[in-house]
């Protein structure tokens, strides 16, 4: 008991963020300039739009240890190259009710919407996101080990 | 482990001691590699024409074939085409790194015995050279064991071409003729121009007691031979080298199967008339 | 006696052999028997002659729309790669299609991946077609010997038994809650169109995992895939994976590693069925080729249960309806949001909230 | 050859003493699903450890999948090596360390897959790790009695009640076990198994009644030698260019259940993987019927094609291995044809490369 709650102490999650070019990175930038306060928790990847994200791709980032995902993208109507985001929208919807149905623990992978304006939105969703990572524990599924 | 056998899998530990870009584009890059034991090194030894599998710990293995000659000592050079996974990791490694070296493989061309006191004639195209360069060192080394020894040698263009600083180095020399020519005109360039087959029409080697070496992409070889058969060249007198894929190099993992034959085991080296008797698989 | 699938058997023979001698088509798709009891062999006819090997029955569980890009290919005059394509139509090729399989070609249509006016279609209304692991199932894995198909039954004979089955008990899970049997395009009818069967909950097997827990389900999916061999049955049954490379096989990056390891093996499991999204019919031709007995018809028809919901479509059921996802609507359901969990800040008003 | 005779409980009694040292391994009926609409699919046996003296399950026909994974594991780690900064020794590989080097026993081994063992260790005979694997395995075959649906044993060259590659063979005669002792190995065994009385004269003759009676029921398979020696005479490129290879590619799906789940089939690649700072290179199977085995890195496949795959699974095991090292690469389990999901059958291939002229 008690070593699991040091070992608790010291785990800090790891999260990877996907954040798409134009307006999300943005966001983050606008967070970081603004002095909103975020858990130092993820590790961004600037993507070019939310609709390049490919399921390959998020599940590499679990396989490799990360303990959360995050996605976020431009808001429906603003993305960059018109409809990027919409389709991504379905593929997310479908992959990540995919996952839970085989039972990824809701909240390991996360997904947003946040525009170049909304700094505070950013830090507020990196917030929750790292809560809800911090509650599941360390990632075990899907972690490979040799 | 619990067995005395030999773990043919193993590669022995070598660092980059000097890479030469080859090629204008970059894509060709020779890599001089050390072995790091000196067991190994004394171990060491191969005949022209044999393989080896370069391992880069984390990205895996690639057959490639040994360019130096085992006159040359002390050393190993490797031409690598920069192509897959491994050839790309190679590419971007710098003098000093380590890497795996697995061998020697193969069979070699049989520069001790069926080649002997024969008239050689050496037919390559693009980066097929590498062995064949192994080889013709080995021969100018040990000169008073063959005839006449003619080298064909062809790239796209000046700038493709393999090992330039050797190529002017043998044109010089009196005991070996050579031909080195690109695919079309090109400014500063006052060789011979034409592809290989061609060429190889004009300089019409005799087959008089003579074996030809020929390493190129497949659509060379298809057609050097029609002009060689026509001044009497027969199936045997042709050496080829093949290049499939291969995983253990032990002829075990059945990814270089031509027919019953193995190409990492029984192969590379194969005569025309040796696989005229195999599927094309390859 | 003359059954349902004996009539069959006859009349796919006669179109056969007449659209093969009238050189109408090239090669003509269908199944004959196999070597085993309750196995049948996906055969490709190219003779008049060959039309009478042709069979049908319930064991007919490979999807034969998997064969048609390649068989559409094998037909062509040969040419090579850089060589434009001949002058004229095309060769074209017969196949059998039932509901799911016809679903299939609709989406290999709409994929590009096989031309309408080269196929000439037989359709079938699909009666559903035997699990033969249930019929094993049901005889304790001994090995049956014998089967012998009537209307409404089996009758199975092995090592120190004889036994008549109901054949709607070994019938496949999802031909039990098919609602498609009869074809949606074809050229030909063959046999009478299936009526509708009413089935109660097509999704009672994946409302059944729906209601486990997070753990559970994941011990499920485990349990289900521990037994994989990676030999890939699964994916070269399916119509729907023709990538000339296939994720598994990517090198650069290596998505998935390729031996046994379980988080690879689910990472596989995982991409397979998402790659079927919006375009599955439930075929099953997936679960009948795996050699483990793993239930990955399960996994698609979750897929298909989502896609139904969230944006009210099923596919191949019409040409002109798009993959569900090649498309989008400004007002999907984006419920899964984390922002909306949070809560929106004021200018973000535009995102359509369901 | 030391014959002992046995009851089931000696034979329980051998498993529990083996399994103080050794991990003991039989068929096993695999864990079935209590949900209520998910349909049973696993009614089949495969290999699992047998927990305190628990009797294999040896009905009719085989265990799902080959012991070749016992000797030939998927995957097997060649090597591991850092890639940590400083370390001298990074990117040098080294053998594991943490290997598995459990003694293993298999028990209810058929005469086929024990045979496979011996046919793999042609192309294996050199390779430290399949040998070390040997090395660590003992084989307590059990001979048939029963002829299985898509046996073909006998026409390949084994037999029914074959004790090829087995270190005991155990003959079960009514209601009571013969255990012939084949090997120093099995010698061992019998020693850790403790308390079996030798045959008497009369009880070895009756198992050798047996084993002829068992025979018999195979009598109607073609001999062998002489089809060994027919592949052996047959020219290459008849064997190469029949027609029958474009019929087998039109149905097969060039997935790889025949391959990975044959006893004999044994290629394999080699490849690197990277977890947090360790490398490992691993030997793990790989199918001659993927498009990927023979791809070059320039493009250039010399098996493009489905029929050519198709076509050089069965030339390796009926004229390519045989040319090579003697006999044919099958043990005539009939896996394969089980588990064909588009039934191809090995045994119509044969019977197609026999008739070639």
């Amino acid at each position: 008991m008690d070593k699991t709650s040091v070992q608790k102490k010291e785990w800090e999650p790891k999260i990877i963020a996907f954040l798409c070019n134009w307006c999300s990175y943005a966001g983050a930038d606008l967070a970081g300039v603004s002095r909103f306060q975020y858990p130092p928790n993820i590790r961004v990847v600037r993507v070019p739009c939310s609709g390049r994200m490919s399921p390959n791709i998020l599940l590499d980032a679990l396989k490799a240890g990360a303990d959360g995902v995050l996605v976020s993208g431009c808001h429906p109507g603003d993305c960059h190259y018109i409809s990027g985001n919409l389709f991504a929208r379905r593929r997310f919807a479908i992959f990540k009710s995919l996952i839970e149905f085989l039972g990824i623990e809701p909240g390991r992978l996360n997904f947003s919407w946040i525009s170049a304006a909304e700094g505070e939105q950013f830090a507020k969703v990196v917030k929750e996101v790292t809560e809800r990572v911090r509650a599941l524990g360390p990632a075990r599924r899907l972690v490979k080990e040799i | 482990m619990t067995t005395l056998l030999p773990n043919p899998y193993i590669p022995y530990p070598a660092r980059i001691d000097d890479i030469v870009v080859e090629t204008e584009d970059g894509n060709l890059k020779t890599f001089r590699l050390v072995l790091e034991d000196e067991g190994d090194r004394a171990r060491w030894s191969h005949v022209p024409g044999q393989f080896a599998m370069l391992s880069l710990a984390g990205v895996g293995e690639i057959p490639i074939g040994i360019a130096s000659s085992p006159t040359e000592e002390g050393f190993l050079l490797f031409t690598v085409f920069r192509a897959g996974v491994v050839t790309t990791a190679l590419h971007q490694m710098d003098i000093g790194e380590r890497v795996g070296v697995r061998g020697p493989l193969g069979n070699g061309f049989p520069v001790d015995n069926d080649l002997k006191g024969k008239n050689i004639v050496i037919i390559a195209g693009g980066f097929a050279f590498t062995t064949l360069r192994a080889t013709l060192l080995y021969m100018l080394a040990n000169r008073g064991d063959y005839g006449k020894i003619t080298v064909i040698y062809g790239a796209r263009t000046p700038g493709l071409l393999l090992y330039r600083d050797e190529l002017k180095a043998w044109a010089e020399r009196d005991d070996l003729d050579t031909y080195i020519t690109i695919d079309r005109e090109a400014p500063g360039w006052d060789g011979l121009v034409g592809f290989v087959p061609t060429v190889a029409g004009q300089v019409a080697p005799s087959p008089e007691n003579a074996a030809a070496l020929i390493c190129g992409p497949p659509i060379m070889i298809k057609f050097t031979m029609p002009p060689l058969e026509k001044i009497g060249w027969t199936d045997d007198q042709v050496y080829l080298s093949l290049e499939n894929r291969m995983k253990c190099g032990q002829g075990v993992c059945g990814h270089c199967n031509v027919g019953p034959v193995y190409v990492c085991k029984d192969g590379p080296v194969f005569t025309r008339a040796q696989l005229q008797g195999l599927p094309t698989e390859f | 006696m003359s059954t349902t699938n004996s009539t069959i058997t006859e009349d796919i023979r006669a179109k056969a052999k007449q659209l093969l001698s009238s050189g109408e088509v090239a090669a003509f798709l269908g199944f004959t028997t196999g070597t085993l009891p309750m196995t049948m062999r996906p055969f490709v006819a190219r003779r008049p002659e060959d039309a009478e090997r042709l069979v049908w029955n319930s064991f007919c569980v490979m999807n034969l729309a998997n064969y048609l890009p390649d068989l559409l290919k094998s037909v062509e005059p040969p040419r090579g790669p850089k060589d434009p394509p001949p002058e004229g139509p095309l060769p074209k090729v017969g196949v059998l299609a039932t509901g799911c399989w016809s679903r299939n070609i609709v989406v290999q249509i709409q994929e590009n991946q096989v031309q309408r006016d080269r196929l000439v279609i037989l359709g079938i209304g699909s009666r559903g077609m035997v699990d033969r692991k249930k019929v094993l199932a049901q005889v304790d894995g001994r090995e049956v010997w014998t089967s012998e198909e009537g209307e409404h039954s089996l009758v199975i004979e092995g090592p120190g038994f004889k036994k008549e089955i109901q054949r709607w008990d070994v019938v496949r899970d999802n031909c039990q809650t098919c609602i498609h049997p009869n074809p949606v395009i074809y050229d030909y009818q063959v046999g009478q169109p299936v009526s509708p069967r009413e089935v109660k909950d097509r999704f009672r097997q994946v409302n059944e995992i729906e209601a486990m827990s997070s753990e559970e389900r994941w011990s499920w999916f485990q349990e289900e895939i521990s037994s994989c061999i990676r030999c890939y049955a699964c994916r070269n049954a399916c119509p729907l994976c023709y990538c000339p490379t296939c994720f598994v096989d990517d090198s650069r990056p290596q998505w998935v590693g390729k031996s046994i390891d379980l988080a690879d093996t689910s990472i596989f499991h995982i991409l397979r069925a998402y790659h079927c999204a919006g375009r599955c019919t439930d075929c099953g031709a997936c679960e009948s080729a795996c050699p483990m007995g793993i239930h990955m018809r399960l996994f698609t028809k979750k897929l298909e249960k989502d896609v139904l919901e969230l944006y009210g479509t099923e596919a191949g059921m019409d040409p002109d309806v798009p993959l569900p996802l090649t498309t989008y609507k400004e007002d999907d359901p984006q419920n899964f949001l984390i922002t909306e969990a949070v809560g929106q800040t004021s200018e973000a008003g535009e995102g359509v909230k369901p | 050859m030391k014959v002992l005779r046995l009851d089931k409980a000696d034979l329980e009694r051998w498993f529990v003493n083996w399994a103080k040292t050794r991990e003991v391994y039989g068929p096993l009926r695999q864990s079935s699903s209590d949900s209520k609409s998910i349909s049973v699919n696993k009614s089949y046996t495969d290999w699992a450890i047998l927990k305190d003296g628990k009797f294999p399950e040896l009905g009719t026909g085989l265990p799902k999948s080959p012991i070749k994974k016992f000797f030939f594991p998927q995957p097997e780690t060649l090597f591991t090596c850092s890639k940590r900064k400083g370390d001298p020794d990074a990117f040098v590989f080294k053998e594991p360390e943490n290997r598995d080097n459990a003694r293993k026993v298999l028990v209810g081994v058929r005469p086929c897959d024990a045979r496979s063992v011996e046919l793999n260790n042609l192309p294996f005979e050199k390779d430290p790790y399949f040998q070390a694997n040997r090395a660590k395995t003992a084989i307590v075959g059990f001979t048939c009695r029963d002829r299985c649906q898509t046996c073909f044993c006998k026409e390949v060259g084994g037999s029914p009640v074959g004790t090829e590659g087995m270190d005991i063979a155990v003959t079960q005669l009514d209601d009571f076990y013969m255990a012939e002792v084949i090997t120093e190995k099995g010698e061992e065994l019998v020693q850790e198994g403790g308390g079996a009385s030798e045959a008497s004269g009369e009880e070895i003759s009756r198992l050798k009644e047996s084993k002829a009676q068992v025979e018999s029921l195979f009598s109607s398979m073609s001999d062998p030698a002489q089809a060994l020696e027919a592949m052996k005479a047959k020219d290459l490129f008849a064997l190469y260019n029949a027609p029958f290879w474009s019929q087998l590619a039109d149905s097969c799906i060039n997935c790889g259940i025949c391959t990975f789940l044959c006893p004999t089939c044994y290629c394999f690649d080699i490849q690197d993987e990277v977890v947090k700072g360790t490398i490992r290179r691993i030997r793990y199977y790989d199918s001659c019927m993927f498009p990927l085995f023979t791809l070059q890195a320039s493009g250039h496949n010399p098996r493009g094609q489905k029929v050519q795959r198709v076509r050089n699974r069965f030339m390796h095991k009926f004229k390519y291995f045989p040319d090579r090292f003697g006999p044919f690469s099958c043990v005539g389990c009939g896996r394969c044809i089980r588990e064909c999901p588009v039934n191809i059958d090995i045994r119509e291939v044969l019977k197609d490369l026999l008739a070639v002229e």
